[in-house]
């Protein structure tokens, strides 16, 4: 695992690719913030309706420029738009949307997974302040939590883990992470490999920390 | 993209229509076809405003037993007409239209569960939330909190109250659209919003199915909400 | 107290016009179903916001012959009118607006008040099955709780007690109570003689068994 | 009266106003003379959309001290830059326009508070339903329901969450008519409808005060919530 030579990751185009791909389309789907464009782009303009947390059910795709509304904006505070048969709702409710089950997909980063499906993507462990916005009801009440993310942090630690070291969002919730590594699915005591990038080898992984079912 | 105020025209709008997942029938009976015996289901209406007629016609005719209704009245006589409701939460079950649940229940066939009419709505509000219950006071000393547990908060005591869950909930609106964005008329609006949002299954009448979609500032209950739409005309 | 011969009691017209004279223009009002017709009338057409629980705030007199529509109703399920600067709201929002402190006044009627100002009006306690409705939302929520009411029941016995032997529907609520001999304030070991209607002497109602302040 | 959709001219109309306790101000500084040292309010918004600029630059301008500020985020410069505020409660201080808070905050001059944005948002509705709190699961096992009480309901834990309490509420609306009634704009409604019943003063800033009155169906927050407007223009 020293280099990437031996292996052909996929982009984060790619791993979008694969979500869009598990994705169904009569889905609603909460895209969380800060998740790289370009892997989230596959899933507009595909018939899933989008859900941002502040008050747009059908959210569409940033506008033209020259049409930016500053009263039409996403959850990361960008100019967005709507798209035809959404709705504007309160926060209230968009909450009662997000809890209340109607949300069959969250779709969110992370610090870390566990095998338990514990999640961390709030706040690091070393900082004082975070926001943690709409993250835990999320996390908590969408039917299915998937996670984008790159199987690494910066310091080179495996970010699916045993246990989480960083604060969790929420507890037990994670269904599937997708990396440039692979597919993943936190199975209680370890990850089972759903699919593994071309050349990727589950033993290699494992090795370097990441834990994966043996199989 | 329809819409009907003009001081709307500017709001950025994407070219793609929404895909939505409320789907239209074409008659009650297919909407309602997987309502099985021992379902419960929430009702919208006060009184005769915003009741939906069709909807329960639909299920009398179908047969359905054991229901448990949940409905701010108890005056649903399609139903209680064959005996085939289990049990009413509600908070007034009298006045000319409850008859026949007032019978049923004389003859043990049916129960009660009486609920002051703003905890009934907040209890089915706290279902579709996805919250395990409310704090409240109303009814504190009485026996309208019989059977609740009472906890003590900061020296005041409170009943908790839990979510009533519902199978299906049935309600009528006045306009939808192919979105199955929602709009109530008048005072008919009532209960319908609140238990649109209630149930796993919304199953909704409505007077008319428009073509293209409603303004999304005017629209009372987001499609994001409704399953299923019945349009049964005036 | 054997006839009234010696009385000019109030008749339930005089009762709303005494009820009217101590309202506020500026308030919000809830006028609970099954109050006499005759005795509310004075709050109309005089500035008052009447709410309806079913979901209108700026609830209006009963339409003309012809214009009533079966989705603009009252609480009481009569056909209503909505007044200009009017609006229509959903059940949850109604009740919310009633425990939430924005009702200054519920107008109901009684089958008891105590001294305590408790409040019984929703079941009788030999009956098996009664409405609460929304009275006890509004009973609790509403910042006053006045009482429309005759002020003995039909079989004699003061509406006005020491203790209720029916079943409350709140306690320790009631502001104020207007009858056909005069009003009164329960305050606690007894009630409080506000204004007495012409010829009623307080001490002949206490012989009676009204729980009176003896002054 | 002005119903500004067709279908409606039918509904029954008194010929009454309705007498609104809501009173239209001249300047915010007017609508804002009674917020004092130590009070606690609700501000609406979600970053900017929504965000009631024109108040909260009142309320700095008349240099108001220790103030406790809700709303989703803490970008509230204008009152951090005089040292105004003593505890934000909200779900986000981060972003470009949270460092004045971040500034007081690592001087120890602050504290915050912070809460899971639906968790937040339901707070304040429960403070405007009139309830003592409600029970949660989300954040449980987290640190984000450190101090809450949990407790043990049907064989589930919940954490109760209470009310957010507030003496005033400073929101932005689009529209509103002479009786006080409110339609907002797009996704600026957010926070602002919640807050607009939460607060026992409700406060508003509102883009145009039309003559007349809106179609009672279209409203957003009923003017029964509202006790005072500024028109700020666009």
């Amino acid at each position: 695992m020293k280099d990437g030579t031996d292996f052909n990751l996929w982009s984060m185009k790619e791993v979008g690719a694969k979500v869009a791909h598990d994705v169904q389309d009569s889905w609603m789907i909460n895209v969380g913030v800060g998740l790289p464009q370009v892997a989230v782009e596959p899933l507009t303009n595909r018939g899933v309706t989008l859900h941002s947390e502040n008050g747009i059910v059908g959210l569409g795709p940033s506008p033209a420029p020259g049409l930016e509304d500053p009263e039409v904006i996403d959850a990361g505070k960008g100019f967005a738009t709507i798209v035809a048969g959404g709705s504007f709702i309160d926060s209230a409710t968009s909450f009662v949307l997000i809890r209340g089950g109607r949300l069959d997909l969250a779709l969110m980063g992370a610090y870390e997974v566990s095998i338990a499906g514990d999640l961390a993507n709030w706040r690091l462990s070393g900082k004082k302040i975070a926001g943690i916005g709409g993250a835990a009801d999320l996390a908590h009440g969408a039917r299915r939590v998937w996670i984008i993310t790159s199987l690494f942090a910066n310091d080179g630690a495996s970010k699916l883990v045993a246990h989480c070291r960083h604060p969790l969002t929420a507890s037990g919730v994670v269904k599937r992470v997708y990396t440039e590594y692979g597919i993943f699915e936190p199975s209680g005591d370890a990850f089972t490999v759903i699919e593994l990038a071309r050349g990727v080898i589950a033993s290699d992984l494992i090795e370097v920390g990441v834990p994966l079912s043996k199989i | 993209m329809t819409y009907t105020e003009k001081g709307q025209i500017h709001c950025p709008t994407a070219t793609e229509d929404v895909m939505s997942k409320t789907r239209i029938y074409a008659t009650s009976t297919e909407a309602l076809a997987d309502i099985n015996d021992g379902a419960t289901i929430m009702c919208g209406g006060f009184g005769g405003a915003g009741y939906p007629h069709n909807l329960i016609s639909g299920l009398a005719d179908r047969k359905v037993k054991g229901l448990t209704v949940v409905a701010n009245n108890a005056g649903h006589e399609a139903l209680f007409a064959y005996g085939g409701v289990r049990k009413v939460v509600c908070s007034y079950p009298l006045g000319p239209t409850s008859k026949g649940f007032l019978e049923v229940l004389d003859r043990g066939e049916a129960e009660l569960e009486l609920e002051p009419q703003g905890t009934l709505v907040e209890r089915i509000r706290t279902a579709g939330a996805g919250l395990g219950g409310f704090l409240t006071q109303v009814g504190l000393g009485t026996e309208l909190v019989a059977g609740k547990p009472l906890i003590d908060l900061d020296g005041k005591q409170y009943a908790v109250c839990k979510p009533i869950m519902a199978d299906f909930a049935l309600i009528k609106a006045w306009k939808a659209d192919q979105a199955g964005n929602l709009i109530y008329r008048h005072a008919a609006r009532n209960f319908n919003s609140v238990m649109a949002m209630a149930a796993p299954i919304v199953i909704v009448e409505v007077s008319e199915i428009i073509d293209g979609y409603l303004d999304p500032d005017s629209i009372h209950t987001s499609g994001a909400f409704v399953d299923r739409l019945v349009e049964v005309g005036k």
